[in-house]
């Protein structure tokens, strides 16, 4: 019983983290519909930004995580403008063509710039590392950040998404870009923003990441990333509420599957991509319906 | 306006004469560049064939696939499981033995490449049916996550592919005439495809599916058709690649999505959807891989030693990448074929330009 | 109430529309359609903008899957068919945004339509139970190997196949073209090219959408010329959909007028030229001037 | 203008071709970039201090040619083949790890020049060659020498072992560890989990519910530094056993306090070097990059001097002579102890057993074959 409860807690913190990244890929997809393969990437930038500022600039350790993640902020903006903005009116492919090579590109920059060797993160108190004791269930600290962190936000984002009048312009534009322009919204800069709040959810994602798995690397940011659009598509891609649904599941999947069975560890992944193809066959909308496709 | 259409035969003799020509070059190459060089010839025309083989699916016919690098694998690892010497089988499986029949086979070069490519394109057909069901970015994302599926299960099944330990010792058949013989024989067949009346459906298919299909074309089926096709060039190309290298591995930098970005590099390079484009960009990213040391490595500028930027080259080639995708995106040869029209064309153009 | 020519029509029905009905969500973009095709006959469809329109068409061409009702051609019933079964069995369209193939010749476009002609078993299986007489048992060929090995067999089909698209080209008069891209043509020679392709793929039933919108008086004017012209030549039967009321009247024999989704008129030219319910409808409308 | 370029470049020619006919070359395949580059960097350190200390052979210079393999299986085999034709190396030191030996060696064997592999532990990588050699013990050794350790010294009755699937490396130490330890009378459980893996609380949580006295986890450092977090997490306070991947002064860096009791066989201790050339080389290398040596360095080390051992007794810079020499090599002393080359070309010689202390590597115990 302890096994399971264990293993469900370790579940829940590994699919906030998934549901954090998937908020910023679900808002870019559905705004641009472009899977933005680099979201992962710039959450790995994001974690070496905070580390820097900490390291190198001896910023106090809040600070530091702050500055990162307005700095991977600034990091999506300037990738929707410089690559993917021309790229707007292109065929979806060319768009999708660019996100990797700019994926490719931010990972190939980390490792001429920071190297290709893992680095510690050891640069947050000691406090997050305390472990409560509770009825047989060790339960560390930065378990509770993270999911406090991750609930914080996630009703951050929805309130922003459906209470303020700029969250109203980017549901719309999901929707339909020229009718929106057309109503007097600036497309261009409710499109930065989208990037600019994706980015910095990556990044905080990033962050507590590297807190609970301490090390940086240029490559951390591939798999989350990809988990990340996995959770984003059982979800139903667009839907923010769904791409966090999908994180939890997706987290909860893997965790439970490696703790009941672990002989199938190395085909851990696998339960991922399967969950996906499954779900791209039969109802390729996910669980939160949004947007259906069919124009002609 | 008076552009000449030049003639069936005059384009059959040049194309010959060149065929021959680039023939006796590689002859001379073989002869006096050194074994280094004659490797790097060789590794141009492997990336070639995995290059037309990709560039017929993501575009000729304007599907995005994301998997080609999990069909080279099936290729490579086929073919190699065919050729090794038995006695090798015997001690690379330590820790589960090879099952049979495989245990128990060894044939030569030339039929495991055939059976290699059928086993791909047998995988493209389990991938690209269910895959091909979604379409845009779903497709791409389906093809990934098979394309790990596969790298994942050949990791794990020890008593077939020797899991994470990989295999060795395949015996190094692939020189410079079996990959570029393989080569010339992909143009012909991919290219004869192209320009066939199911080339003109899949170009119709990649520019517009919806009135592709208003025009009886079954868009499934020859998707399907293509991707299979595709499949079983990317099988040659994984066989040659695996006998080229004589071991290969499930890790994801060597058969994983490293080596289908690499693809993806060159035929960005070369024009999506140009076969002769995909060769030009393959022979680019082979070359370039190796003269880029340049920039790795210290350099000496009369005493000043300025130090070497490790991971520079991959830069490079991601800067590359990207600023193709902004500002050059028809790459190369865009759609166009390095044919004997074209280059007529081009120069009959520079003339008048002079007139 | 509508009024409907009541004289008895001998021909045989082409196609027949029975209750077709499609709901988007909650939306239902078109309401139990009822209506028919003779054969040989030119048939309009107008309506204001969004009234369903080229919905019907995406449901007769099998692009949207009609949520009730019945597409019958030919006495086969296509409800559902893929859209390029029903170009087998022959009904060819064009698209209100023209959707030629841009980056391919002129030449090459319309072959693209020919390319069915390797390969419509499935569309010759449907008629061979229909009508066995017409359609005698196809040969099966295995053309692909063909196409790529090149055998004498696929040359002279392909021969074919470039005669035919000539001679189609040459009746459309963009034969001297042939080999630039269909991108480089004028905006009415881009029309008349989706049509020749249309007819590539041998149609009994031609669905014309829009063919003249964008084109001024003189154009249209040569345009409804073009289409009588095609009817004969190639004895097709012809359903439009147009806003140009003036190119409707002139030329189509019958006229479905639709709001909404759904008829509100039907009949002749004249009938539907002074039927209130049409000029109600259109009377916001600035088309229809 | 012309005539003194030409004058310029004839004389760089002839400057060359003497330099040339002065020097002995031998070509260095690392990966210097790319994912494993901190192994080649570190591997080098120790060639560099060993052709600082040794210079010459036979009266002439030995010159390092360094060709970076970008951790890439294609360009193993590239930058073999292009050594061996391109710069004309009488002998390789060479492919850091097992996969890319596996491509360059392949190579090697065809040129017929010796390569020999600082830090290749996997048995196949010599295996039916004549040219590939090495300066480091196979897997199965190290494997032999975890199972004597945890039995004998940590009286372990029940282990569990934790193996990467994806590393060749981990799945070889982690099977003949097993195949030994239950021949003792241990109690084996197994676990997996992959490189890159960043969660283990699954794995974990079911391992501890066996509670096991030692956890053998013979991976990689990343992986081992963030098991050892999270199964202290959970409560478990017993020894970790691991193999020489886990030494990188990042195993503590990651780990923290977490990694004390993780227990590691080795090559080497820089702090009980136990062969005289084993002190000279640490002296020299904190001399010249101000810390302690790495195992990595001193294979590195020993590589080079096995090396011009072997040219010095083959008194000749003929490759196949130098294979040959390579071959022969009885209790030669170098700085990870006294190495002997068998005919399969893998070395016979001792391992030591380390342990990490208040975040430092202590030496234990050596085990001798």
């Amino acid at each position: 019983m302890s096994h399971l409860a264990q293993n469900l807690i370790n579940g829940t913190l590994l699919g906030g983290l998934y549901a954090l990244i998937a908020i910023g890929y679900t808002m870019v997809y559905g705004i641009l519909r472009l899977i933005n393969f680099a979201h992962g990437d710039i959450l790995m930038w994001g974690v070496y930004f905070a580390l820097y500022m900490v390291i190198a600039l001896s910023m106090p350790w809040w600070l530091g995580f702050i500055v990162g993640i307005v700095l991977a902020g600034l990091l999506g903006f300037s990738v929707e403008k410089v690559a993917y903005r021309p790229l707007r009116n292109a065929p979806r492919i060319s768009a999708l063509i660019t996100a990797i090579g700019i994926s490719f590109f931010l990972e190939s920059l980390a490792v001429v710039v920071f190297g290709g060797i893992p680095k510690s993160f050891n640069i947050y108190p000691k406090f997050f590392n305390k472990i409560v004791i509770f009825n047989h269930l060790r339960i560390q600290m930065l378990t509770f950040f993270i999911l406090g962190v991750t609930f914080v936000l996630l009703f951050g984002v929805l309130w922003l998404l459906y209470r303020t009048k700029t969250g109203t312009a980017m549901r719309a534009i999901a929707t339909d870009i020229p009718t929106t322009s057309l109503m007097g919204a600036n497309v261009d800069n409710i499109i930065s923003l989208t990037f600019i709040i994706g980015s910095m959810l990556a990044a905080t994602s990033g962050i507590m990441w590297a807190m609970r798995y301490p090390q940086v690397q240029p490559y951390m940011g591939f798999v989350p990333g990809l988990k990340a659009f996995i959770a984003a598509v059982i979800g139903g891609i667009g839907s923010v509420p769904g791409a966090v649904v999908g994180g939890f599941i997706l987290g909860m999947t893997e965790i439970l599957v490696v703790g009941f069975f672990p002989n199938l560890a190395g085909y851990r992944d696998v339960f991922a991509y399967v969950i996906l193809i499954v779900l791209l066959m039969f109802r390729p909308t996910g669980i939160f319906t949004v947007y259906s496709e069919q124009k002609v | 306006m008076g552009t000449k259409r030049i003639s069936f035969k005059t384009n059959f003799i040049l194309t010959t004469v060149f065929v021959i020509g680039v023939g006796f070059l590689l002859l001379a190459a073989s002869h006096s560049v050194g074994d280094y060089w004659v490797r790097i010839i060789t590794l141009m025309a492997i990336y070639s064939i995995m290059a037309i083989s990709y560039t017929l699916v993501n575009g000729v016919t304007g599907i995005f696939s994301l998997g080609h690098a999990g069909f080279i694998a099936v290729g490579a690892y086929t073919a190699a499981l065919l050729t090794l010497p038995i006695q090798q089988k015997t001690m690379s499986f330590f820790i589960a033995p090879l099952i049979w029949p495989l245990n128990s086979i060894q044939m030569g070069f030339f039929p495991a490449t055939i059976i290699a490519g059928l086993v791909a394109a047998f995988a493209a057909f389990l991938v690209g049916y269910p895959s091909l069901r979604v379409t845009g970015d779903y497709f791409a994302i389906a093809t990934l996550a098979f394309a790990e599926i596969i790298r994942i299960v050949i990791q794990n099944s020890y008593s077939i592919t020797n899991g994470s330990l990989g295999l060795k010792g395949i015996p190094p058949y692939t020189n410079i005439w079996w990959a570029w013989g393989w080569l010339l024989v992909t143009i012909i067949v991919i290219g004869s495809l192209k320009f066939s009346s199911y080339g003109r459906a899949l170009r119709a298919m990649s520019e517009d599916t919806v009135a592709a299909g208003a025009m009886g074309i079954n868009v499934f089926k020859h998707q399907l058709m293509s991707f299979v096709v595709s499949g079983f060039f990317a099988g040659i190309g994984g066989a040659l690649y695996a006998h080229w290298l004589t071991t290969i591995d499930p890790r994801p930098t060597s058969l994983g999505i490293m080596l289908t970005f690499f693809v993806l590099i060159m035929i960005v390079i070369g024009g999506l959807g140009s076969i002769s484009g995909a060769v030009l960009g393959a022979i680019f990213f082979a070359f370039a891989a190796q003269w880029l040391r340049i920039v790795e490595s210290p350099m000496n500028f009369f005493g000043i030693t300025i130090p070497g930027i490790p991971g520079m080259s991959m830069l490079i080639f991601a800067t590359v990448f990207i600023l193709i995708m902004l500002f050059w995106r028809r790459g190369i040869m865009g759609k166009d074929e390095l044919s004997w029209q074209y280059i007529y064309d081009h120069f009959a153009k520079k003339a008048g330009d002079q007139d | 109430m509508i009024k409907i020519n009541n004289k008895k029509d001998e021909r045989k029905d082409v196609l027949r529309l029975e209750n077709l009905t499609i709901k988007f969500g909650g939306l239902t973009a078109v309401d139990s359609f009822n209506g028919y095709l003779k054969e040989g006959e030119l048939i309009g469809l107008i309506g204001p903008n969004g009234a369903g329109k080229t919905t019907i068409f995406n449901m007769i061409t099998g692009i949207y899957a009609p949520t009730y009702g019945t597409v019958t051609f030919n006495g086969i019933d296509i409800t559902g068919m893929k859209p390029y079964v029903i170009t087998h069995l022959g009904i060819a369209r064009t698209f209100q945004n023209i959707r030629l193939f841009s980056d391919m010749t002129v030449l090459e476009n319309v072959l693209v339509a020919e390319h069915s002609w390797l390969q419509n078993y499935k569309a010759r299986k449907i008629l061979h139970k229909h009508e066995p007489e017409k359609f005698p048992r196809p040969h099966w060929k295995p053309w692909f190997w063909s196409a790529v090995l090149k055998t004498p067999d696929y040359l002279k089909m392909e021969r074919h196949m470039k005669d035919y698209a000539y001679e189609l080209l040459k009746a459309v008069d963009l034969d001297k073209f042939a080999h630039l891209k269909a991108s480089a043509l004028p905006y009415g020679p881009q029309r008349k090219l989706e049509i020749a392709r249309a007819l590539a793929t041998r149609p009994y039933l031609l669905l014309l959408d829009e063919p003249a919108a964008g084109m001024n008086p003189q154009e249209t004017q040569e345009l409804a010329e073009f289409v009588q012209d095609v009817r004969k030549k190639f004895s097709v039967t012809i359903l439009l959909i147009e806003h140009d009321m003036k190119f409707v009247m002139k030329i189509c024999e019958r006229i479905y007028v639709l709001d909404y989704g759904k008829i509100i008129a039907h009949g002749v030219p004249e009938e539907i030229q002074n039927n209130k319910r049409v000029i109600e409808a259109y009377l916001g409308d600035e088309s229809y001037v | 203008m012309k005539k003194a370029l030409l004058l310029i470049s004839i004389a760089l020619l002839m400057v060359s071709v003497m330099f040339g006919a002065e020097s002995v070359k031998i070509g260095v395949a690392f990966p210097m970039t790319g994912g494993i580059a901190a192994f080649g960097q570190m591997t080098l350190n120790g060639v560099k201090v060993a052709q600082s200390l040794y210079p010459t052979v036979l009266g002439k210079k030995i010159e390092l040619i360094v060709a970076d393999n970008r951790s890439d299986k294609t360009e193993a085999a590239n930058v073999v083949s292009r050594l061996i034709d391109y710069n004309h190396v009488v002998a390789i030191i060479g492919e850091i790890a097992s996969s890319h030996s596996l491509a360059g060696g392949s190579i090697a064997e065809k040129k017929h020049v010796p390569m020999l592999s600082p830090a290749s532990t996997n048995p196949l990588v010599t295996q039916g060659k004549h040219y590939v050699f090495r300066a480091c013990f196979i897997d199965p050794f190290q494997g032999h020498v975890a199972a004597v350790f945890a039995h004998n010294y940590l009286k372990a009755k029940t282990a569990v072992v934790f193996t990467d699937v994806v590393q060749d490396y981990s799945v070889g130490l982690a099977n003949f560890f097993i195949k030994d330890f239950t021949a003792m009378g241990g109690k084996v459980y197994r676990e997996f989990y992959q490189s890159g893996d960043q969660d283990f609380s699954a794995q974990l949580t079911d391992a501890l519910g066996k509670h096991p006295d030692v956890i053998y986890v013979p991976g990689y450092y990343p992986e081992i530094a963030l098991m050892a977090r999270q199964a202290r997490q959970l409560g478990y306070t017993g020894p970790f056993l691991a193999g020489d991947g886990a030494e990188a002064p990042e195993l503590v860096k990651i780990g923290g306090d977490a990694v004390n009791g993780v227990y590691y066989t080795s090559h080497f201790n820089a702090d009980a070097p136990f062969t005289k050339i084993g002190k000279e080389f640490v002296a020299k290398y904190k001399e010249m990059y101000k810390e302690s040596p790495s195992a990595l360095a001193a294979l590195g080390f020993d590589a080079y001097l096995l090396l011009r051992n072997a040219i010095q007794r083959a008194n000749s810079t003929n490759p196949e002579k130098i294979a040959e020499a390579l071959r022969n090599t009885k209790h030669f002393e170098g700085a990870t102890g006294y190495i002997t080359i068998d005919k399969y070309g893998n070395t016979i010689k001792s391992a030591v057993v380390n342990v990490v202390k208040n975040g430092k590597f202590t030496y234990v115990t050596t085990i001798n074959p």
